[in-house]
């Protein structure tokens, strides 16, 4: 019977990872997303170099003008450029959103999918993120700002050790929803019967964990990813507002929306900017999550 | 006529969470509850003193006060009704004090009966007041918006300890004033209808009022001057640009008033090193390294620019100011000028006090210690945009300053855990305002004394703030307390006011006035900085034909 | 199951009393004073004698213990003879708050209406919004629909709420007059025009509040329908000849709604926990604005029970996610 | 009438949307269903065979497909032929499940997971027939009666997961018949069912099929079903149809290679017979194959005695456990080193669960399982991971046991890596051996499982199985879903392996021509126990037992002149499984008839 199962021409078998790049490369919305942030990102990091403007440099006598050549954003109540403002408000925003939602993903699908997949940790777990969902943000904040930031600021410097603090804080008030959220399918697909399968054949929990069930709960990670880079520039805003965050005269995205809000009315542009530049943000987020998503999943990948 | 002009509603942005000022300090507490409860007597607009509930402000002169000082005799009007129809007596009066200087009541009110001994009803129309010792000064108890009368019968069974279970009294208190209380929601509304046994038939001219709380100055703004809302707005701490975009919504007005409310840098005495160990940082044991030196502290408050803080700050609601206590206008000194910017002038002296900056990187030394200031004030946008004009002002003459703002509620709560209060002060330099009560200075130049510095051993209470410290300016201060002729006590206190500024225990920055607005449609209002806001408010009427 | 739920009930007691003594620590270690909110023109000595009246002189361990009675044991006698006329609670001391000295439960339920009036519409609005935008996004992936959907929900999730609100505030309010700026807690509906007035300043919040969780929801439900459009059952449904509706709508619907129920049963305590920012900006003064004034105010038996209250939805409802997860897919077990 | 064909298949042609371009599933195949007719499709495994039904119901386009060419004419109800490739997708709502009924092939994955059996059912029903509730669910009952589900009033309140793979396919099969499609398209609808059941399948297709007109599209690659349903056959080879013609001619004249190779390769009943030991099959075109008897050893390698196992059943809204399902009660045998024991039965009689217990990967409820000197129930995590390292399992349904997200390659060397056996390029080439041995391009290796047909799924599970070189393999129905041809071979490679390692198979079947070929021992299984257990050759030759009486009976044959018709079948109710909490099944005794053969003596059920 040999003649006749000669076997299909044969291709040496490519690495999972550059086929999911292939299909990545080929999804509109994620290329359009990749392009965006990678822009955005270079922006606000690159921007500087060519903008050179201080940030916090005010000019009384420009204060409060239009765009104009000088400055293409206009300037603020105390005349600082905006343009500059907003690389410089960018850098920190992006660099928290980024950090604390990774913080908060990570922490969230760690405790979601050990919850979900060990029955015994299941319950001290979830009563662990009721806790958490539970405790009042304000004070908890207050509290690590209390008890942490003078240790942080000594060990790592004045900026760097209000980073971590502010990423941390952010991660750790706002990794309980993706907790839940991984755990409830965990449960489900624990049940499946590849999961069995997979230990038939001896896998171990931890790849059990990282090969079968994570990457068949990506999706609702990848949502809460996306959620999760706008809840954090916004609470880092929210934080500043409260005297928790960055210094007064460290420009933030949400910062600069929340000074621009008072002046909404005669100065629009001023909340325009920093407003655009989050939504443009969670939105190149949005469409790379959904491309990697796409291309993650084989049952669509290829259409 | 009594309400023929149907209902008035004011927003204050800070809701009124009870209505009995002697449990609350809070100022949106005491001026809600002046709308209900009065004194005998007031502050008018310009800190005159006029009577409410008596005939006439005792005084020497008139015999109501002893020519030892130490006591004091009101005359009670005749006729006067609780809103319940029952009169008012001088035991209502006595009452009110013994309510507030009961040991377990925790009443905020008790500066008002300092030194109080007895009062004693002499009829029911007169009350004594007697002090410990002679009191120039003794329109402490009854007198301005802390210190209301309340009904005896109502409050009767609410002392000590009781006084927080009072709830229906303390929401609804019996008042002579001109309005009543109809529905208390705590931290949010009070409704709240004409007196009927008002004094003055014919007032209020507003059958209802309504008393909101809550949300932020812009909004309180917008709804009396934009959308025409409300009727009056208080306190509309505000960009000067915003209140002007308002005004122009044609719905209301802005007001401004004066009263001694100053915004300041105050500057640490003492060394706030982080190095330090816990308990000796920010004390008397370690004295700052470059703060004390005149030449630093006089170069800084040079290096400011006053007018454009008041311009971009606080607009009309703001003048410059060199001094500490610049009201009531007798006490205002004028021994500085301080309205002009002088970077130069300031880099001068620096530099011929020999702090210079030796190692290039544009920061002075003085003794090998870089001139680095941690600057600190609570979360507020006009403080933040303060903060970053000094610093750059200051970084042009070789200060360095690391900016740091903390949440109001944790700044200027007095909590000795925290290590962000203003009375720990573990920063070099730290802004906010403060003022005193009524006219007169006295308790407020106290703030200065040695003894009141916060420390450890007190839990870090104390009003010393800076922890300055002159035994010249104790001396002083101990004399004030002894003069009882007005133009004299003027006096003294300007001198303290001048030892305190000289000396470098802060750098005034802006006299701030109070900026409230009322709807276009509302008349007889007049903004009283001394008193309750709202002091005058039977008097108020809707103008007709707008 | 119901053993399930009868353990994680019981176990919920033990739960509640630890995250409330969790709370109850946090608060006394969080940096604060009840007396913030007194002008500096009270001196400390004075402020030093309010804080002992609010028996903050006391030990810790005791003002645990005396809010453990008080809320456990007092409160629920006063709500007895709140309902049955019986006097089991005269006399005791119930817990007060220090702001209001008056009892924290009383201006709960005051809070509550308001609350659930902007708060409860907005989630409601927003479930009815978002799931059909979720399901139908993923039937019709990347089609106009989709993205369309997309931009506003990531737009709209992306502005806060300070701004949004201030936004239509600025417009419907100030430019065009139609809703007033001012939430106006003491209206009493009881005729078709305090309806429509009622209506009329729910509009602005129950808007910014639902574009926020329409957001959220939707994307989602898209992503867990996504997930389940290509199971083969899919194909059988379809083979059966039942209409695509039924085919999306109960076969796909139901195997995808466990992240949406979460997400959804995580949600429902903040409506009784109200929304923040936006009560603060349309004044509605509800529950949220309670706790931040609270909050502000270190008013600590006052957030003490807010709290609670809360962490008692918490635990609550995530115990009916639970029992939900069971109902909703059969093969998911807890025993 | 009966000239005017059903259903039309002209020139049709499906292709699949992949990375590597498209791919063809179906190149040029044509030919016509009449009414009363069954046609059966055979072919290879992945020849388009599946592909073809699903784009006569238009369901390929919703799994990636384009019906890239060709017409598919299906005359409709009222009279009007209609060309089904142009139909819209509401009038094709219309005829789905309607007029054409289907049955899927793998009836995990098949039924919803969250809607009971009843639920799913009755659906139908009520979109198509405008049922009640209460009459869609009377009829839904009937419907379970008719494809003989044991406690059918139970099983409607069921979630296919708590049903074995027999009863799920039952289901699928009943909700395609429900409205009595014209053309019932049936994809491997006996292939998880054991002989029993699957002759009564058969029958009841049959006298629909007479009784209605209804037409049978009938895809299977079972030659004996074949010979015993068809009228015509139609041959599928790599997408193309081959050959066609009536069973007849197929049978006794084949033309076309692949359709000789195809029924040399089928198993039949008795060939074994006076044979010691099993034995390879003898391949066609395969020169030099040398036919060994492999004989195994005497040491026992695992011995189980007294398993049990139990589900339960939950009820009423807060989903109490009302009763057990005894799936497993009180079984007792050993397995010897280098044998192959059989495990045979009636579908949901507990084989798969039985497989499952001694692998732990169900918990039983009590017993001993003794795999080469260590006790399994004992065992904790950890020893247990390593006492896998020794067993291994081929499951029931390979599309459910595979991950719908990995790469074929990484399921296979999934084992291997577990276990730190091979890694990097040692790896890949021992999956590429792999993938040779059990028949497979090697260009699927980066391919997903639905990608796949279902003969070439369950052949990676059998790659992954063997990964390992475990002393034990539980195969459960491990080449049910596999054409005959690859079937052979794939036997043949586990019997090879049996010579040359040594190893144990543990072989759930219900295909009793395959159970011959390879066991050394049988055990037959009713209702959760065995009834007779012993050499091959005495069960086969000196079934005691009547359940393996009527089993042996039941056994198609590969010929169609020898039909077995209705009247040779005698049903009998199966009893349940079910039983309430406190029931206390009495242990099993057995009588020696024979040396080594052992029968039931205590009541069975049967
Ligand atoms: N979604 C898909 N994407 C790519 N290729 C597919 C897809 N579905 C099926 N195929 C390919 O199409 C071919 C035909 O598959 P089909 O399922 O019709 O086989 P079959 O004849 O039913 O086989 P079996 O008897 O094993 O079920 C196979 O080579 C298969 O790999
Ligand atoms: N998870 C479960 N929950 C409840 N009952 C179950 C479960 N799994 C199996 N059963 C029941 O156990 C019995 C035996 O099932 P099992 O899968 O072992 O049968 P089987 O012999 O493998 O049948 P088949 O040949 O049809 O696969 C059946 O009645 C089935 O309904
Ligand atoms: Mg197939
Ligand atoms: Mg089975
Ligand atoms: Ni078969």
């Amino acid at each position: 019977m040999t003649e006749l199962s000669q076997p299909q021409p044969t291709k040496p078998p490519r690495s999972q990872w550059l086929d999911v790049w292939e299909q990545f490369r080929q999804h509109k919305g994620a290329m359009m997303g990749a392009t965006l942030f990678i822009l955005i990102v270079a922006t606000v990091y690159l921007g500087p170099y060519l903008w050179d403007i201080d940030p916090t440099k005010t000019a009384i006598r420009e204060r409060n003008q239009g765009p104009s050549w000088a400055h293409p954003f206009g300037t603020d109540q105390l005349g600082r450029d905006l343009l500059a403002r907003m690389m410089a408000g960018g850098a920190t925003s992006v660099s928290v959103g980024i950090t604390a939602m990774l913080l908060s993903l990570f922490l969230g699908s760690f405790v979601g999918v050990l919850a979900g997949f060990f029955r015994k940790l299941d319950g001290p777990l979830m009563r662990l993120t009721d806790l958490f969902l539970a405790l009042p943000l304000l004070p908890l904040l207050l509290v690590m700002m209390l008890l942490f930031r003078e240790p942080l600021n000594a060990a790592f410097g004045l900026e760097r050790g209000i980073f971590i603090l502010i990423v941390s804080a952010i991660g750790i008030t706002s990794w309980m929803p993706t907790a839940r959220i991984v755990r409830g399918d965990v449960l489900a697909l624990k049940e499946r019967e590849f999961v069995l399968a997979a230990r038939s054949i001896g896998t171990t929990n931890t790849r059990l964990i990282t090969r079968h069930i994570l990457p068949n709960v990506l999706s609702p990670i990848m949502v809460s990813a996306t959620l999760g880079i706008a809840t954090a520039i916004i609470t880092e805003s929210a934080l500043s507002f409260l005297g928790l965050g960055f210094p007064p005269d460290f420009p933030t995205w949400g910062r600069l929306l929340q000074d621009g809000t008072d002046y909404l009315q005669q100065f629009p542009e001023r909340v325009i900017w920093p407003g655009l530049a989050i939504s443009l943000t969670v939105l190149s987020v949005n469409y790379l999550g959904d491309g990697l998503r796409d291309a993650l999943d084989p049952r669509i990948r290829g259409r | 006529e009594r309400g023929k002009d149907g209902n008035v509603s004011i927003i204050y942005w800070q809701a009124p969470s009870i209505l009995n000022p002697f449990l609350s300090g809070g100022t949106k507490d005491v001026e809600s509850s002046s709308l209900i409860i009065e004194p005998l007597a007031r502050y008018d607009e310009n800190g005159g003193m006029v009577p409410f509930l008596a005939t006439e402000i005792p005084t020497v002169a008139n015999g109501g006060v002893s020519e030892d000082l130490t006591t004091i005799t009101w005359k009670i009007a005749p006729g006067i009704k609780w809103s319940d129809g029952s009169a008012f007596t001088a035991h209502d009066v006595k009452f009110t004090a013994d309510y507030c200087m009961h040991p377990e009541g925790g009443c905020a009110q008790l500066t008002k009966f300092e030194g109080v001994t007895s009062v004693e009803v002499i009829d029911d129309l007169t009350v004594k007041v007697t002090f410990d010792k002679p009191t120039p000064f003794p329109y402490g108890p009854f007198v301005g918006g802390e210190s209301p009368i309340i009904q005896k019968a109502q409050f009767e069974n609410c002392m000590g300890a009781k006084a927080p279970e009072c709830t229906e009294q303390n929401f609804g208190p019996i008042g002579t004033g001109p309005f009543v209380v109809t529905e208390f929601k705590p931290n949010d509304v009070i409704t709240m209808k004409a007196n009927e046994n008002y004094r003055d038939p014919n007032k209020p001219a507003f059958a209802t009022l309504t008393f909101k709380g809550g949300g932020d100055a812009t909004a309180a703004g917008r709804a009396v001057m934009e959308t025409g809302e409300f009727d009056y707005a208080w306190n509309l701490q505000l960009a000067p640009e915003v209140i002007q975009q308002m005004q122009a919504g044609g719905k209301g007005t802005p007001i401004a008033g004066f009263g001694p409310l100053v915004e300041r840098i105050m500057l640490n005495q003492t060394n706030p090193s982080p190095d330090l160990p816990e308990g000796e940082r920010s004390t008397a044991k370690h004295p700052h390294p470059f703060l004390k030196d005149p030449a630093v502290y006089k170069a800084m408050s040079m290096a400011i620019d006053r007018p454009l803080l008041v311009e971009i700050g606080y607009g009309q609601a703001g003048q410059v100011t060199c001094n500490w206590v610049p009201a009531p206008a007798a006490v205002n000194s004028d021994t500085f000028k301080c309205d002009t910017q002088d970077i130069e002038g300031a880099k001068k002296l620096l530099d011929d006090a020999g702090i210079v900056d030796t190692d290039g990187d544009g920061i002075r030394e003085k003794d090998g210690v870089p001139l680095k200031v941690v600057y600190q004030t609570s979360t507020n946008a006009v403080r933040q945009d303060f903060q970053a004009l000094i610093k750059e002002w200051w970084a042009e003459i070789g200060i360095e300053s690391e900016l740091r703002n903390i949440n109001a509620s944790v700044f200027f709560g007095g909590d000795p855990g925290s290590p962000d209060t203003f009375q720990k002060f573990y920063a070099d330099v730290e802004m906010y305002a403060n003022t005193f009560n009524g006219t007169d200075p006295q308790s407020y130049l106290a703030n200065l004394l040695c003894d009141k510095a916060p420390k450890p051993e007190s839990q870090w209470q104390g009003e010393n703030i800076s922890r300055w410290c002159s035994e010249e300016y104790d001396a002083l201060h101990a004399e004030l307390t002894k003069t009882a002729d007005a133009a004299e006590r003027a006096a003294i206190a300007r001198k303290l006011n001048d030892m305190a500024i000289e000396g470098g225990a802060m750098i005034p920055l802006v006299h701030r006035g109070r900026l409230s607005a009322h709807s276009n449609t509302l008349g007889g209002v007049v903004l009283n900085v001394w008193d309750s806001e709202l002091w005058n408010a039977a008097d108020w009427y809707r103008k007709t034909g707008s | 199951m119901l053993t399930f739920t009868i353990r994680r009930l019981v176990l919920a007691i033990p739960t509640l009393l630890f995250i409330s003594l969790v709370i109850f620590l946090l608060l006394e270690l969080a940096p604060g004073d009840p007396m913030a909110q007194v002008p500096l023109t009270v001196p400390p000595e004075v402020k030093e004698k309010m804080r002992e009246a609010l028996g903050l002189g006391q030990p810790m361990h005791i003002r645990f213990w005396k809010w453990i009675v008080q809320f456990f044991w007092i409160e629920p006698q006063v709500l007895i003879d709140h309902m049955f006329g019986t006097t089991f609670s005269a006399g005791d001391l119930r817990v007060i708050s220090w702001q209001t000295r008056s009892p924290v439960m009383d201006i709960v339920v005051q809070r509550i209406p308001q609350t659930l009036w902007v708060v409860g519409t907005a989630y409601v609005v927003a479930i009815i919004i978002a799931l059909p935008i979720g399901i139908y996004s993923a039937y019709r992936q990347y089609s106009w629909f989709d993205q369309l959907g997309t931009f506003v929900s990531m737009v709209g999730f992306s502005v806060p709420p300070f701004f949004s609100g201030v936004l239509v505030i600025v417009i419907f309010s100030v430019q065009l007059g139609w809703f007033p700026s001012i939430y106006d807690t003491t209206l009493v509906v009881n005729s078709w025009d305090s309806f429509v007035q009622q209506l009329k300043q729910m509009v602005m919040p129950v808007m910014v509040l639902a574009l926020q969780i329409t957001a959220q929801l939707s994307r989602f439900m898209r992503a867990s329908m996504l997930d389940n459009l290509n199971q083969d059952y899919v194909r059988t449904a379809r083979a059966k000849g039942l209409s695509e509706y039924v085919v999306v709508m109960v076969h796909v619907l139901r195997n995808s709604m466990i992240p949406v129920v979460t997400v959804i049963a995580l949600g429902i305590p903040s409506i009784f926990g109200g929304a923040i920012i936006t009560e603060q900006v349309f004044k509605v003064n509800g529950i949220g604005q309670l706790l931040i004034g609270a909050l502000q105010a270190n008013d600590l038996p006052m957030v003490q029970t807010l709290t609670f209250i809360f962490a008692v939805l918490i635990v609550l409802f995530n115990l009916i996610a639970d029992v939900l997860y069971g109902i909703l897919d059969p093969r998911i077990r807890y025993d | 009438m009966l000239d005017q064909p059903i259903a039309q298949i002209k020139k049709l042609r499906v292709e699949f949307q992949t990375k590597d371009g498209p791919v063809v599933g179906v190149e040029d195949v044509s030919f016509e269903v009449r009414p009363g007719e069954t046609v059966c499709i055979v072919g290879e495994s992945g020849s388009g065979k599946s592909v073809s039904s699903l784009s006569l119901m238009r369901l390929v386009e919703f799994g990636g497909g384009e019906i890239a060419g060709g017409q598919l004419l299906f005359d409709r109800r009222n009279g009007g032929e209609l060309d089904l490739a142009k139909a819209n997708q509401d009038l094709m709502r219309d005829i789905r499940g309607n007029e054409i009924g289907m049955i899927f092939q793998e009836p995990m994955t098949a039924l919803n997971p969250v809607f009971t059996v009843g639920r799913q059912l009755t659906e139908g029903l009520r979109v198509h027939r405008g049922l009640s509730q209460s009459a869609a669910e009377k009829r839904a009952l009937e419907l379970l009666r008719e494809v003989r589900i044991p406690e059918p009033e139970r099983r409607l309140k069921q979630y296919p997961h708590e049903l074995s793979g027999g009863m799920r396919q039952r289901v699928v099969i009943a909700m395609a018949m429900a409205c009595r499609p014209r053309l019932l398209i049936a994809d491997e609808p006996t292939t998880a069912l054991d002989v029993t059941i699957q002759a009564e399948i058969l029958a009841l297709m049959d006298r629909l099929k007479r009784e209605t007109g209804t037409a049978v599209m009938f895809i299977t690659h079972d030659m004996a079903v074949v010979a015993q349903m068809a009228d015509r056959v139609v041959v599928m080879f790599r997408g193309n149809k081959v050959e066609e013609g009536t069973v007849e001619e197929i049978f006794e004249n084949p033309r076309h290679e692949y359709t000789k190779a195809l029924l040399a390769a089928v198993p039949k009943l008795g060939e074994m017979r006076g044979k010691v030991a099993p034995e390879p099959m003898k391949l066609m075109g395969v020169a030099d194959q040398k036919i060994e008897p492999i004989l195994g050893t005497d040491k026992p390698l695992l011995r189980v005695k007294g398993l049990t196992t139990r589900f339960p059943v939950k009820g009423g809204f807060f989903r109490r456990t009302i009763a057990n399902v005894h799936a497993v009660e009180d079984v007792s045998f050993t397995l010897n080193k280098g044998q192959t024991l059989s495990l045979v039965g009636e579908s949901g009689c507990g084989k798969s669960s039985a497989g499952r217990s001694i692998l732990r990967l169900v918990e039983p409820m009590a017993g001993e399982i003794n795999l080469d000197g260590v006790d399994v129930v004992k065992l904790d995590q950890s020893g247990l991971r390593k006492a896998r390292l020794d067993m291994q399992m081929i499951f029931q349904d390979p599309f459910a046991s595979l991950n719908p997200q990995m790469q074929l390659l990484e399921q296979v060397a999934e084992p291997m890596r577990n276990y730190g056996v091979a890694s990097g390029s040692e790896l890949v080439d021992r999956v590429a051996s792999l993938f040779d041995r059990v028949q497979l391009p090697r260009s699927f290796m980066r391919r997903y499982p639905h990608e796949m047909s279902g003969g070439q799924r369950q052949r990676i599970a059998i790659a992954r199985a063997l990964a390992l070189n475990p002393k034990l393999i539980v195969a459960d129905e491990a080449v049910s879903a596999l054409d005959v041809s690859v079937q052979a071979q794939v036997l043949n490679l586990m019997m090879e392996l049996q010579a040359d390692l040594g190893l144990s198979y543990l072989f759930i079947s219900h295909d009793m021509a395959v159970v011959e070929r390879v066991s050394h021992h049988v055990g037959v299984m009713y209702l959760g126990r065995i009834v007779e257990l012993g050499p091959r050759a005495r069960v086969f030759e000196n079934p005691q037992h009547p359940y393996t009486q009527a089993l042996m009976k039941a056994v198609p044959i590969a010929d169609p002149r020898m039909r077995k018709s209705e009247k040779d079948l005698n049903f009998k109710p199966i009893p349940s499984p079910i039983h309430p909490i406190g029931y206390q099944p009495e242990p099993s005794r057995y009588d020696e008839v024979e040396p080594g053969h052992y029968v039931l003596t205590t009541d069975s059920g049967y």
